[in-house]
């Protein structure tokens, strides 16, 4: 295509040529045209030096939009494109992608956000916010005055991927990513595989049994010949970028040989609470937790083992974790950390006080535990009524709720928890027919294929309904000595007008919700980010739902919000697909936004050595020129983070960050800065 | 592919065939479109000088309100009507003057 | 909830409380906001509170409720249950429940009175006068019209005491209305007028707009209202005018005793056909899920009819014997029917419906009473 | 503006740190959350790049208020905490010398989703601003009469 | 048309069909993209904003769509019919019907020249028959393709588009074509269709012009919209106020819909806040029987809208009447409060659920669930695998969902999609 040659030398030699900058401001579909009047924008761009044509359009980035670029770069010759739309983070990329088609190079192009920061938060001052967008637009001409043609730095990437996680979602992700030829590392935390969904008992809509399709999962996996899977394992440090993730992973000693594993099994006296069980039960310190369980040697809890011998055929037997570090390089970073049940507050509808109030899934293991054919019998009295309360630990309100320890309520719906309590319901039912179960919820929210069903069965079964508003939460109350029921639930029913319904109960069952796992250490060694509900942060949930704002690290399962099984093997496999995208050329390209040395200033101070943080990204180096020696700072691309720690130290400003120059930003400040004639005239 | 001796078909002759084809389809949308004529055009005269809201514009021609709105719709849409302020809860439409 | 569900009601428990049947009944109000106020009283197990509702007698049952719910609760059957459940609430006897829940007592306790009747004519017959028909000689017309009032006498009992317990559970239980005596009688109109009229039934079919649904709601009442009326007239005529109605005389066909009784026996048999019909066809909505006492009760009235035209014919025709077997019959028929079904079975709501209305107007005005009272010496500011 | 000129409004210039700062304000975009228009964002990779002489300069053509929002310790660049802290205490030096009040140059700490934390930085500068005005005001005052 | 192998044949160029095409091309496979409209961008294009973000709709789909055409892995097929599908031994050959545009689609430039010339109006399905179209137009201003296309059923051959096309680009001559796709999978997203609208006859849709469905609110409220602002279709009167009745599609034994459409508490909730951005003097009222706000954000956005003026009334709406200034009447009950109300509004909003498009699942003989969405065998291990091996189903054609989980199960099917590819191209090369 010679066009595209053409243009393409004419960009590489800026210095020579006439800036000719096209300025583009986007209605984008009214969400910013309805407060700032983008046509006086256009007007006021059109006026400013240097700008050959200043459009508007409903959205530029549709293709019709991108279209109207593309011409404008091959056919008036256009070298600096400036466009003022919704956030960079959203849309940048599209325009690079545009810009790269008409020839010219994708960092002659500066993305202005007007639509986050402009018309979405100013709707009520129209003027003003024309204004601003002005003027930001000026200081973005101002910058792509400056701009210059870079290359992406283009690395080698690892063709393997570490993924966080042995529950469902973890295991889903590496399979996935396995199937497409790349090398995967998978790291659970706890000794065995599984995860939350190993607790359950039976899943909704199927009815099929959890650890059945679990183990399905675990055999392929484990046999994979491309898969490696280090459990009581944990990331402890990590740094690198995309495609070149350097990894410290410290791995516990599983603490038992094969031959002996049984026999301390057998002999281990030591107890703890059965997390499996959540605390509900105690077991052994040496524990499996549960038959058929990955892997199927048992494991030391060392949190709880207290060093003490165990006798195994006459001989005393010290276990010892000796932990063990991998060091791992890996392309791409799957997080599948999981949720964890919220644990509701000392006294939360008599939570901790009350012995008859249980959580849902503390429930589901009582369940588990008392044989098929048998009575329920809690606390010593066989179960009657039955109460099970909706939204603990969810849906909570900011001035109703008590909030967390973070001063946060859980303001968010938790998705599986209706479904699994009608579910449990009718479990109940189908086990214990005599009894009487109660659902108190605020809505009903049965949305996934198959629930709706779930729901119309429980009330079918007998279940009676009471729904309360969240401003009016149920009470749960011990019972006066002597009373038939050990507890009582008051609840103000909205169904009986309004009217509060006393129910007496043997056991109150909180349906909690999801609270992701706590993983405090890998977010802040990760550097990605939190939602304001403390789940994982995706880039945009409809652009890049599985995606982490630092590349190369992608998320699936309940690590990003509430999500039931199936959903959770639909965002694993998304997730694995990015990777797989990311992953699959075995190079990527960073953006060249490292620092870059003028060899004409610079005198070798080093100042910026020294200020520099990063290990190995900028060193003196000794140059022979003209027979003198000089000493200049180098910088290595891959190395560098592009913080521009450099930059403001540099006596002679002869280092810059690439595209984000400290030239361009004076000269932004004093677009910012000026008055804006030509806006005004345009006005005229 | 086809065999090689069949001539494709003249121009002419595929247009004919179309005409053929889709005889009745074009007799019942010539009808449609005389209908639509004549309609534009006794709403466009209707709002030629001054603007007008639907219900005006149905009371007057005697048409149902929605049908003249699903008009002005396209009208507008085509640049032959613009909006030209609100009376009340109604928006004025107004024939845009020719050039 | 597993109660009401002997009494015939089917669904109940799939009802989630959406209010579509409520907004859809041409008859509920603000004040009685059924069928769901009838239905959640049941889903939460408040007897008491169901007890004291006039609501159920208040529904026609045109079926749109259940037509049209999204759960195929059926609402309306909910509401015919709480009727017969009701019923045996206000019945202090307990036979109501009894006969309701179980099919063996009722059809044994029809069975049963059949039988005395039978046996008591048997015993006390007079002489068969086989040469014509002499009835009045076979059943002679003064042991008769006193085992008729007798038979009434028991009736009202039992109707009055059931009544006066519906009126206690209904209205005197709730404490927050003082009724004054006045409004009693004032608002007493409506008791006849409903009771004579089914006036409220006609509303259902007004409020409609589907004109289909409309003529076949326009027709149930006015079926309804024909029957009502055979029905009313032949009870008035055997109870009060039995000398007259019973009788050797043959009168002439333009006497009234002639043309009333023919017009009551018309509109009985085309009433109790027509219901029975539906019934079986299922054709319109109420008739889908129908509870053994909804088929009993047309059947005793169709065969009281049809054994009444029976032993008239045989009488005309001059056949004495099977005058008098088809009168044993009759009588055999008619009595249970009386007996057991008009305090304790299906036919208590001919009294218990016009009662509610009546009850409901007086509370509303009593309502409006003290509302008026109250603000009357309101001081004004 | 020109046919109706407003009041002229004091200028804040925001310096926002990408992985910070700038996704916080997108956040209160997508909150569709209200502040004042004369504020003007800009994306920085991380403040320390900044000399403290940019700052003076930014004061000397007109802008009145500069917030710099940061990642604070969360921040993808080891340097970033500590050499911003110590940027702006140097910078504060700087604008003392030149009778800048030193309230004008601020910095905080605004995650990618702290929409309150970020209006709050936003009214607090324009409260401040209100208060002890344009920035050109103070620069055309003598120096004595400031110290 | 030339005859086409690729390994993965996508169907339908919705949001979900265009996502799993990306995410298979991106991984380097070649992928065909069929879609029987004349342009991609299915439901999702005709959207205004999108929840909880409030991002313009096309703002997302559009970038989506142009990154679909110009993908060098994708071949995108619009306007094609499947007529047959046969299994080979190395996956499926497709007979294809490429329906005549009349429009040369290579020399067409978009301009809509001819779209102005043309006699003959018609209501356009992009504004859901409240807007309108000509016979040959670009069916809408971001197609994709941007070119136009004749409808020759609505055609009176009149000849004028031809006549102002400076690109000589009609073309009446055209045939419909018929080629072949060989694909060694194949990708079913062909999506869903709303209840109908006068589905329940108590809510007068169709027969009541102030009853309206969602999509076409999304349409008042598209700054493309057909009368570029909020009128109620009936009299063009801006709405005061405005009600939304939920579950008005779904959930519901007499339309024969029992499960729960996903979207429709969301979109009411959007519409609303919409709504009342366009319209600050509206009334909204929301009739629900319960709100599932379950998504991410989702909640948030609820108490928003709620904090925002919107009235959430508790109560199934029963019916709805006309008075005689055609304004519809709501006559629900309280549910909380036990009273009966009949209230007058401008307009009323039927919030319609979702079901399956017809076509796709009955050529390739799918089996389907009892919802007549296409049934999944394992939805817990294989969510997106059909119950035939090689073919996969994503987004709405799987079930309701919104956006987002559409967008991810486009993800999930390409990585399930790739295994089978790389799988059973692994096999046949073997053999």
């Amino acid at each position: 295509m010679p066009d595209k040659q053409k243009a393409a030398r004419k960009a590489a030699s800026p210095d020579k040529e006439e800036v000719r900058v096209g300025v583009y401001t986007c209605h984008c579909g009214g969400n910013i045209s309805h407060v700032v009047q983008c046509e006086r924008v256009a007007k006021a761009l059109g006026k400013m030096p240097d700008v050959v044509v200043a459009r508007t359009d409903p959205s530029f980035c549709s293709d019709a939009g991108q279209a109207i670029i593309e011409q404008d770069i091959q056919e008036l010759g256009i070298n600096r494109v400036v466009i003022g739309a919704c956030a960079p983070s959203l849309h940048e990329q599209t325009f690079r992608n545009t810009v790269t088609r008409a020839g010219l190079n994708p960092y002659l192009y500066h993305h202005v956000g007007i639509r986050e920061q402009d018309s979405w938060v100013h709707d009520g001052d129209p003027e003003g916010a024309t204004e601003k967008a002005v003027r930001l637009m000026a200081a973005g001409l101002a910058k792509a005055r400056l701009l210059t043609p870079l290359e992406p730095i283009r690395l080698g990437a690892e063709k393997g991927a570490l993924v966080i996680g042995g529950g469902v979602a973890g295991l889903r992700a590496a399979l996935d990513i396995a199937h497409q030829g790349i090398r995967v590392t998978l790291v659970e935390k706890s000794p065995f595989l599984g995860g939350r969904m190993a607790q359950l008992e039976s899943i909704f809509p199927t009815d099929e049994e959890p650890r059945q399709l679990l183990h399905a999962l675990i055999e392929q996996a484990a046999a994979h010949p491309s898969i490696t899977i280090l459990t009581g394992a944990e990331v402890t440090a990590v740094s690198g970028y995309v495609g070149n993730f350097n990894l410290q992973v410290t791995q516990h000693e599983r603490g038992l040989s094969e031959e002996l594993a049984e026999a301390l099994l057998a002999a281990c006296e030591q107890e703890a609470p059965d997390n499996f069980n959540y605390g509900l039960t105690r077991r052994k310190v040496v524990y499996r937790p549960y038959p058929g369980c990955y892997p199927s040697t048992p494991a030391v809890d060392w949190e709880h083992y207290d060093g003490r011998p165990i006798q195994v055929d006459g001989k005393a037997v010290v276990l010892k974790d000796k932990p063990q570090v991998h060091a791992l390089t890996v392309g791409a970073i799957v997080l599948a950390t999981g949720f964890n049940p919220y644990e509701p507050r000392q006294g939360e509808y008599g939570y901790g006080e009350i012995t008859e109030v249980v959580t849902l899934p503390q429930l589901i293991r009582i369940l588990a535990q008392v044989p098929q054919g048998e009575p329920l019998i809690w606390n010593g009295h066989p179960v009657r009524d039955v109460a099970l309360i909706h939204c603990v630990g969810s849906r909570e309100i900011e001035g109703v709720h008590t909030p967390q320890d973070d001063g946060q309520v859980n303001n968010y719906c938790s998705r599986v928890c209706c479904t699994a309590s009608l579910h449990t319901a009718l479990e109940l039912r189908r086990r214990f027919p005599e009894i009487n179960l109660y659902e108190l919820y605020q809505d009903i929210r049965t949305y996934g294929r198959g629930h709706e069903e779930i729901y119309n069965q429980a009330q079918s079964a007998m279940v009676h309904f009471l729904r309360y508003r969240g401003e009016k939460q149920p009470e749960v109350a011990a019972a006066p000595p002597g009373d038939t029921h050990p507890a009582l639930v008051r609840v103000v029913d909205t169904l009986t007008y309004g009217e509060e319904i006393e129910v007496p109960v043997d056991l109150v069952v909180l349906a909690v919700g999801m609270m992701p796992s706590p993983i405090d250490a890998l977010v802040d060694m990760l550097k990605v980010s939190r939602g304001n509900d403390r789940f994982l942060l995706e880039v945009h949930p409809k652009l890049r739902p599985v995606e982490m704002a630092v590349r190369g690290i992608v998320l699936a399962g309940t690590a990003q919000g509430p999500m039931n099984i199936q959903e959770s093997l639909s965002a694993a496999s998304a997730a694995a697909a990015k990777v797989a995208a990311l992953l699959g050329q075995g190079r990527v390209e960073l953006p060249p936004f490292v620092a870059r040395v003028d060899e004409s200033k610079c005198d070798g101070t080093g100042a910026c050595v020294e200020a520099c943080q990063e290990e190995g990204a900028i060193a003196l180096q000794t140059f022979q020129e003209n027979g003198h020696e000089v000493r200049r700072a180098v910088v290595t691309p891959a190395n560098c983070t592009g913080c521009g720690a450099c930059v403001g130290v540099c006596p002679k400003r002869a280092i810059d960050v690439q595209a984000w120059t400290l030239a361009q930003y004076e000269a932004m400040v004093d677009a910012l800065a000026m008055d804006i004639p030509a806006f005004a005239e345009a006005e005229k | 592919m086809s065999e090689a001796k069949t001539n494709p078909p003249s121009r002419g002759e595929l247009l004919k065939q179309l005409r053929e084809e889709h005889a009745s389809s074009v007799e019942r949308t010539q009808v449609l479109f005389r209908e639509q004529r004549s309609l534009q055009q006794s709403i466009c005269q209707m709002i030629r000088e001054t603007p007008k809201t639907v219900p005006e514009i149905a009371a007057a021609i005697g048409k149902p309100s929605h049908e003249v709105l699903w008009f002005l719709a396209g009208l507008r849409k085509y640049g032959i009507v613009v909006e030209a302020g609100m009376c009340g809860d109604y928006p004025l439409y107004q024939k845009v003057e020719e050039k | 909830m597993h109660e009401l569900k002997e009494y015939g009601a089917v669904g109940i428990e799939k009802c989630f409380n959406c209010g579509n049947c409520t907004a859809i009944c041409p008859l509920a109000s603000d004040e009685y906001p059924f069928p769901r106020s009838v239905i959640r009283r049941i889903q939460v197990g408040q007897e008491d509170r169901l007890e004291q509702q006039l609501d159920p007698w208040l529904c026609y049952y045109c079926g749109d409720c259940s037509a049209t719910c999204p759960k195929g609760a059926e609402p309306g059957e909910t509401m015919m249950a709480a009727r017969r459940w009701l019923t045996g609430r206000y019945d202090w006897t307990g036979l109501a429940r009894k006969f309701y829940t179980s099919l063996a007592w009722e059809i044994g306790s029809i069975l049963l009175v059949a039988l005395a009747v039978v046996v008591i004519i048997l015993f006390f017959h007079g002489p068969l006068v086989t040469e014509r028909v002499e009835l009045n000689t076979f059943a002679p017309i003064e042991i008769v019209h006193l085992a008729d009032w007798i038979m009434a006498g028991t009736l009202l009992f039992f109707i009055a005491t059931n009544v006066f317990r519906m009126y206690w559970l209904t209205v005197l239980k709730d404490r927050s209305l003082k009724i004054p005596l006045s409004l009693y009688v004032k608002e007493a109109w409506h008791l006849l007028f409903n009771a004579a009229t089914q006036a409220r039934w006609s509303t259902c079919a007004s409020d409609e707009q589907d004109p289909i649904e409309k003529r076949r709601k326009r027709n149930a009442w006015l079926t309804h209202i024909l029957l009502v009326s055979g029905y009313g007239l032949m009870f008035f005529i055997i109870v009060f005018m039995l000398p007259w109605f019973q009788t050797d005389n043959i009168y002439p066909v333009h006497n009234p005793q002639r043309w009333l009784g023919y017009y009551a026996t018309g509109v009985l048999l085309y009433g109790t056909v027509r219901a029975l019909w539906g019934r079986a066809k299922k054709e319109f909505q109420m008739h889908r899920f129908s509870h053994p006492s909804d088929w009993i009760f047309p059947i005793l009235l169709l065969s009281v009819t049809l054994t009444g035209i029976l032993q008239h014919t045989f009488r005309y025709l001059g056949w004495p014997l099977p005058t008098y077997y088809t009168y044993v019959v009759h009588l055999a028929v008619t009595a249970p029917m009386l007996i057991l079904e008009v305090p304790f079975g299906k036919w208590a709501h001919l009294y218990y419906r016009p009662l509610a209305i009546y009850f409901e107007k007086v509370k509303a005005s009593a309502r409006k009473h003290a509302l008026s009272t109250t603000e009357a010496f309101a001081p004004a500011d | 503006m020109a046919s109706n000129p407003k009041a002229k409004q004091p200028k804040i210039l925001i310096l926002a740190t990408l992985a910070g700062g700038y996704a916080g304000a997108d956040s209160t975009g997508q909150a569709h959350a209200d502040y004042p228009a004369n504020t003007y964002i800009l994306p920085i990779m991380c403040p320390v790049m900044f000399p403290p002489e940019f700052f003076v300069r930014a004061f000397e053509r007109g802008i009145d208020g500069i917030i710099i929002m940061y990642s604070g310790t969360d921040s993808p660049y080891k340097v970033e905490a500590d050499g911003t802290a110590a940027l702006v205490n140097s910078s504060y030096a700087l604008m003392k010398e030149r009778g800048i009040d030193i309230r004008r140059l601020r910095l905080a700490a605004i995650c990618t989703v702290c929409v309150k934390p970020f209006l709050k930085e936003v009214n607090q500068m324009v409260e401040l601003l209100q208060g002890i005005g344009f920035v050109k005001d103070e620069l055309a005052a003598p120096v004595t009469a400031s110290a | 048309m030339e005859n086409l192998h690729v390994d993965a044949l996508v169907l339908g160029g919705g949001i979900a069909g265009m996502q799993a095409a990306l995410d298979l091309a991106d991984q380097g496979f070649q992928v065909a993209l069929l879609e029987r409209e004349p342009s991609i961008g299915g439901k999702m294009i005709t959207l205004s904003k999108v929840f909880p973000t409030l991002d313009c709709c096309s703002c997302i789909t559009t970038p989506k769509m142009s990154a679909v055409a110009h993908h060098p892995n994708i071949h995108l097929l619009t306007y094609c019919e499947m007529q047959s599908v046969a299994e080979t031994g190395s996956g499926f050959r497709l007979a294809v019907v490429q329906k005549p545009r009349y429009v040369d689609v290579n020399k067409c430039t978009g301009c809509r020249k001819c779209e102005y010339e043309c006699p003959v109006t018609l209501p356009s399905p992009f504004d859901r028959g409240l807007g309108a179209y000509r016979a040959i137009r670009v069916p809408f201003s971001t197609a994709v393709p941007q070119t136009a296309v004749l409808d020759i059923e609505n055609c009176i051959l009149c000849g004028k588009c031809e006549k102002v096309c400076a690109a000589g680009a009609v073309d009446f001559t055209q045939r419909a074509e018929t080629f072949e796709i060989q694909a060694t999978t194949l990708v079913v997203a062909s999506g869903f269709e709303l209840t109908p609208l006068n589905a329940k006859k108590e809510y007068g849709g169709e027969t009541l012009q102030n009853v309206i469905d969602p999509l076409m609110m999304e349409r008042f409220l598209a700054p493309t919209g057909p009368y570029g602002r909020v009128l109620r279709p009936g009299d063009g009167k801006e709405p005061t106020s405005i009600a939304y009745v939920q579950c008005a599609g779904s959930r519901d034994q007499t339309l024969g819909v029992e499960y729960c459409s996903r979207v429709c508490c969301m979109y009411a909730i959007k519409q609303a806040m919409l709504i009342s951005g366009a319209l600050p003097m509206a009334d909204i009222t929301i009739y629900y029987m319960d709100i599932r706000t379950f998504g991410k954000g989702y909640e948030q956005f609820y108490q928003n809208a709620q904090a925002m003026g919107v009235e959430f009334v508790r109560g199934k709406v029963a019916a709805i009447r006309e008075d005689d200034e055609q304004n519809p009447v709501v006559k629900v009950e309280l549910t909380e409060e036990g009273r009966i109300i009949e209230r007058t509004f401008d307009l009323v909003v039927l919030s319609l659920g979702m079901v399956p498009t017809a076509g796709a699942d009955g050529i390739l003989s799918l089996p389907l669930g009892e919802d007549k969405f296409i049934a999944i065998p394992a939805p817990n291990a294989n969510p997106c695998e059909t119950a035939r091996p090689g073919i996969f189903v994503t987004g709405t054609a799987m079930g309701p969902m919104d956006i987002v989980d559409s967008i991810i199960t486009a993800g999930s099917v390409a990585s399930a999609a790739s295994a089978y590819i790389r799988e059973h191209q692994k096999e046949t090369a073997y053999a």
